[in-house]
């Protein structure tokens, strides 16, 4: 019997996250002894309908995809439904239709929970500046839910958009923080936007002044969580979405179920629980 | 063409030029170099919008906002710079602005006919005239120029310095035939350096001096010398 | 003493291959990437794969249409991307809050003209460099769609005539693809046979020229703009049709891949030398580029430093030949 | 009959505004912007916020004062941010192997010079668009560095003479910034005062000419891009230094903002006419108008419009400016 | 020069030409258009390589790889198309290519001072020296293309038309400015349609035609007409 081939639809390289998520998921294929093949979109959503359609006429064995364009991607998917082959999603959480399986972080639901710690660890009335990426949808989805977890005594005072970009994001929360100079806390909703704020905190000085809270730890973030500024950062476990997708499409294609709502668990890393994760960054 | 004035940011290129062009008459314009002669001439055109002063056509004022507007008056000039487009074909620049259509579509079979027919009256050779004009050596692009002013009955033909890059024999064949569309009634305005050439077709003889018209003399009642010092400024008795 | 000789005429083959080097070139090329991917992969002949390459070209082929004439004048469109995108978000918006399908798509069409022509009038009569004007619309087209959608991606539902445009099917051929065909044979009857056309190259070749002649030179600059905001507006459809979503995301980096098609195909960026048939090939040869290398299983690590490379040796063979004159094998220095 | 009269010499004034009305007129739009975000909000004009500005705008600055050189050749540089992505990226990597930092500083200058100039040979000898190789060039490079990096952000550890470059103060101003104005500088004297800014300027005027002359035509044209690919070490050795790591992230989408500087300042596309004054003024422009829109608490969805109005806005006026040749009131048209 | 063969393409532009060129003499250089004169000349100065044939410089073969080999043996060219860079001012023009320098910096000053000479020498006037050369007049600027490439001690001077577009008064002076050059020995290549021209400075004549160099005069013993039916094919007795 031929060896089974299967097919990862991804976004970009350009985040550890990603990364990290094909990493798991290759390491998962190789113990099982199947071939995974990987496409980066760069970005480009019709990109990504171009792979799943390219894909399907090669009859590849199961799809996963990590969607930018959440409803864009669906025809392609109930293509590659009727064609026999099963897809699952990562992460970003695909519209109601023939996939077998949702794997991935609530990032709504992620949010929240770090606007409940925020809540917890940020004593009093705070005012709060947040370093998005407008254009990524998932990371739209984290703001949002963090936004609306929010608790009562918390003023925003700007949101800043870091196109996703480490540089572009510095600059803006240089500005963010000169703009507001009685800001105390910055919420930055994916690893440039982190990484931008991080260096900002530092140019300016206001290590002593800002909280700093985020999503996916590097190894700066780590530096950051030690020297006490960084409070809080939700660390997703990619490399598990991508071998948990993996499975799951084994699964199937060897004519088992699976659930359609795998969770993948999210770790808020913080000054006690960070000496666990040292380890990823060395 | 009365008081006209042109000015090029701080450089005053004409100070109030009066012209009269007659039919059937070549009016030559000589002068030093940077006398203005191109200008003036491109002002006729409608090439540029002149500052100041007035166009009259047939005792009508007339405003040429537009090179096409004074092409719509059968106002033809032979530019300097020639003003062909390198890409295009010999044809495609001789038609250029008027094509030739059958239906929606380019005639292009009748346009190198008629291509044919109006450079052999030029008598200029020209190996292929689906080549691009890019390709060409300065005299045979020259021609082009003047083929492409002459052929579509002009009323007034402007030629600034046409036959600059000509040799002799072409020269010949551009004099015989400012004198052709002469005997048509056509006016013609002659912009040259070459003095003798003058004598051979104009009738008329303007010159220009530092962005005026400084005089005017009929052909018959000048000679070569007195040009020339009027030209270099020696003149004005 | 010395007779006097003409020149022989040139032969009438080299004229002939010196004239279409370029359109040969890129011929050659992609036809050296077809085989090559047929020999490599299985699947990449497949007929069921070349529909598909077909059909992603199919917006890419649109626009490189018009933005041969855009190049052709000496401009260039950067807003390309982005304007897809913008006319694409809106398209969903109005289809989410009811408005019918077909009406939809005459307003996307019009959407794109006016936007078009909006910077056809900055760079024609304002005489801002098309660079600039286009730059200044990438960065605000896409904010608007951006604004627009707030970053999500809006369903479009129930329109499946809509559908049909993006995925079906006449013949066997897909829809977009025949759409696109069309557009391409009708890009180049105009590029050769029309006044129009004529006109673009003339102003492309000598803007002065073109005006002292009495064509409307401004106006034949303003108007490419116009049909590639227009073809934006055609590409929009296609890509929303296929999609079934508008997003603010649409087409990233579209511009550049179009400028690459034409630029493949022979178009001069200097302006007045233009190639349509050239624009079609290139178009393709970066399609089943892409395809072929996702069919190799490429390391995504590499496939942009490939697709770059391979991009620049076309260009450069391309250059190459173009500027050998077709001597066979005759050199030309001595 | 007439008395021969020469022309009246043009007024002194009216001759050294058309010939600097470009950088005049960004001259005035920059006062505009600073005047206007000064009084809208209060923290605009604190030094802190405007040292903020300056550092903010060096990177920028650095390779806009080198793709002044190129664009004054008539070429374009697309890949100085994927260049500036890759050599930062590198340098990180290298320093993570324990690399000294000052021989990492070499490195990347020499990194940037030698894919610089492999850029500017296939332009200058192999005759191939600056925009073509450069577009490739983007995509490869930006390949090369998510290779490298695998996406992971590298962090750059203990190396505080490094930081310096980028975090540091000398007499309260920061040390980016003081980079940045001492290669405006440079550059402002290469251009005019050297024989090498003058052959730049032939080359981009008339190649042909400038190679009749005995110029070293295409040494030149190919050296400009060896120049801006070091501009581009500099750049990111600057970056590196502010975020204290390196990444393949970095830098997307620099160069549009570059070119965007360099074409406000007056300096034309088509080759021939550079404005170094200029250039440091259309990127002072761009950094004040991102921070001020920040400062004026804008809707981020609104930015991107925002800048793109504002750029179109003031390269309107800059070539409205240039071509009413400057006559005081006297209307051009009759 | 020996053989010398050009094509463009399909285009054979110099089908074997033989050329002796000798210090203080004038060289006129004459044929119809297209016939390959400035392929020609361009070939002598080193902007085209040829196909075929062979340079010989004092009893030495050469070869120019580039228009600089060229300049450096001292064979400077005036262009048809002039050469000039638009962008770059009227001093700087002049000195393209051979920028006067204090250190690593331009001597603006002195360059200033001794372009007023050079165009003193061929008496034309223009106002402003620090002006762009793009806002000059046709025969401004050949002027200029004249002066740089008489004014650098040349060995070999080819001038291509270069009275084309110039006035009666600058004719001339260009005219004496042969005739001054001459007598420093240097050897002058004159191509020019300008018959009249050939017999105030030209020693000897020779005629293209279609590619080939069909006759060679000395000037005493030729006269106009004999040149004519030479250039037309008329000659070749
Ligand atoms: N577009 C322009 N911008 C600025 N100045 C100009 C422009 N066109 C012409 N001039 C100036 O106007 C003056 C007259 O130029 P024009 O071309 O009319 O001279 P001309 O008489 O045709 O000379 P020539 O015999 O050399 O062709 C010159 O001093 C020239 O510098
Ligand atoms: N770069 C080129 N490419 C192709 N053909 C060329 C090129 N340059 C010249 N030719 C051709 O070579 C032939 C000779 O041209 P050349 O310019 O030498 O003529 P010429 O004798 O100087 O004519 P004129 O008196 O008109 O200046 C012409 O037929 C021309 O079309
Ligand atoms: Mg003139
Ligand atoms: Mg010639």
């Amino acid at each position: 019997q031929e060896t089974k081939t299967l097919a990862l639809v991804q976004i970009n390289q350009q985040a550890l996250f990603f990364n990290e998520m094909n990493r798991g998921a290759q390491e998962a294929a190789e113990k099982a002894g199947v071939k995974l093949v990987i496409f980066n979109a760069n970005n480009d959503s019709s990109a990504q309908n171009s792979a799943v359609e390219t894909y399907i006429q090669e009859h590849v064995d199961g799809i996963a995809v990590v969607a930018i364009d959440v409803n864009g991607i669906m025809p392609a998917v109930k293509q590659a439904d009727a064609a026999g082959i099963p897809v699952v999603a990562i992460d970003a959480i695909l519209p109601e239709g023939p996939q077998k399986a949702q794997i991935g972080v609530d990032n709504a639901k992620a949010g929240a929970d770090l606007a409940a710690f925020y809540g917890t660890n940020q004593t009093g009335p705070s005012k709060l500046g947040i370093v998005g990426a407008l254009n990524s949808y998932i990371q739209n989805v984290r703001m949002d839910g963090f936004k609306e977890a929010l608790g009562a005594d918390v003023t925003l005072a700007d949101t800043v958009d870091g196109q996703n970009i480490q540089d572009v994001a510095l600059g803006a929360a240089e500005n963010l923080i000169t703009a507001n100079p009685d800001l105390n806390a910055i919420y930055a909703t994916g690893e440039p936007a982190l990484m931008g704020a991080l260096a900002a905190v530092e140019s300016q000085g206001k290590q002593s002044d800002i909280a700093l809270y985020g999503w996916d730890l590097t190894a700066q973030a780590i530096d950051a969580i030690d020297a006490g500024y960084l409070k809080g950062v939700v660390q997703q476990d990619p490399a598990a979405m991508g071998a948990a997708a993996v499975e799951a499409l084994l699964a199937i294609s060897n004519g088992q179920t699976v659930e359609p709502k795998i969770a993948v668990p999210v770790t808020i890393v913080t000054k006690d629980n960070v000496d666990d994760f040292r380890s990823l960054f060395k | 063409m009365r008081g006209i004035e042109k000015t090029f940011g701080s450089h005053q290129a004409l100070r109030g030029v009066d012209l009269d062009i007659r039919p059937g008459e070549c009016l030559g314009l000589i002068g030093d170099n940077a006398a203005g002669k191109s200008t003036l001439s491109k002002v006729i055109s409608g090439t540029y919008v002149p500052d100041g002063g007035q166009i009259t056509m047939d005792g009508k004022p007339v405003r040429f906002a537009t090179p096409s507007a004074a092409r719509d008056l059968h106002i033809e000039m032979v530019y300097q710079d020639l003003a062909l487009c390198n890409h295009v074909d010999v044809v495609g620049n001789l038609f250029l602005g008027r094509e030739l259509k059958r239906g929606p579509f380019l005639d292009q079979k009748r346009m190198l006919e008629e291509a044919e027919k109006m450079l052999a009256a030029l008598e200029i050779r020209i190996p292929r005239l689906t080549a691009r004009v890019e390709k060409l050596s300065g005299g045979q692009r020259q021609a082009i120029a003047i083929a492409r002013a002459a052929s579509f009955n002009p009323k007034v033909l402007i030629m600034d310095e046409p036959t600059s890059a000509l040799a002799v024999a072409e020269v010949e064949a551009v004099l015989a035939l400012i004198n052709r569309v002469k005997a048509r009634g056509v006016a013609v305005v002659l912009v040259t350096h070459r003095m003798q050439d003058l004598f051979r077709v104009c009738d008329r003889i303007a010159v220009m001096y530092e962005g005026t018209k400084i005089a005017e003399r009929e052909i018959d009642k000048t000679n070569l010398q007195e040009l020339v010092d009027l030209i270099v400024g020696k003149g004005g008795h | 003493m010395v007779a006097y000789t003409e020149r022989q005429a040139g032969s009438k083959l080299a004229d002939f291959i010196g004239d279409h080097a370029q359109v040969l070139s890129i011929a050659t090329f992609f036809a050296l990437c077809v085989l090559f991917f047929g020999v490599l992969t299985p699947t990449f002949l497949n007929m069921g794969n070349l529909l598909n390459i077909v059909r992603q070209a199919a917006p890419i082929m649109v626009v490189a249409v018009a933005m041969t004439l855009v190049i052709t004048t000496g401009g260039i469109d950067l807003s390309v991307g982005s304007m897809v995108a913008l006319i694409n978000a809106t398209a969903a918006v109005l289809m989410a809050m009811g408005l019918p399908w077909p009406l939809a798509i005459v307003l996307m069409l019009i959407m794109g003209a006016v936007i078009g022509g909006i910077q056809g009038w900055f760079i024609a009569y304002q005489g801002i460099p098309a660079f600039i004007v286009t730059l200044a619309g990438l960065s605000i087209l896409r904010g608007a769609a951006l604004y627009l959608t707030e970053g999500y991606s809006i369903p479009i539902r129930d329109a499946d005539g809509f559908f049909w445009l993006g995925r079906g099917e006449i013949f066997g051929l897909p829809v977009p693809a025949l759409i696109a065909i069309l557009i391409a044979i009708a890009g180049f009857v105009v590029m050769l046979r029309t006044q129009y056309g004529r006109q673009v190259i003339a102003v492309g070749s000598n803007m002065e020229a073109a005006r002292r002649v009495g064509m409307p030179a401004l106006k034949v600059l303003a108007s490419v703009y116009m049909v590639a905001g227009i073809a934006c507006g055609v590409a929009a459809i296609l890509i929303a049709a296929r999609l079934g979503s508008g997003s603010s995301n649409a087409a990233q980096g579209f511009e550049l891949q179009v400028i690459a098609a034409v630029v493949l195909g022979g178009t001069s960026l200097l302006g007045g030398k233009a190639s349509m048939f050239g624009t079609v090939l290139g178009t393709m040869t970066i399609a089943v580029i892409g395809n072929g290398l996702i069919l190799l299983h490429i390391s995504p690590f590499f496939t942009q430093i490939v697709t770059g490379t391979i991009i620049l040796i076309a260009i450069w063979m391309n250059t190459r030949l173009f500027e050998r004159n077709w001597r066979f094998g005759k050199r030309k220095k001595a």
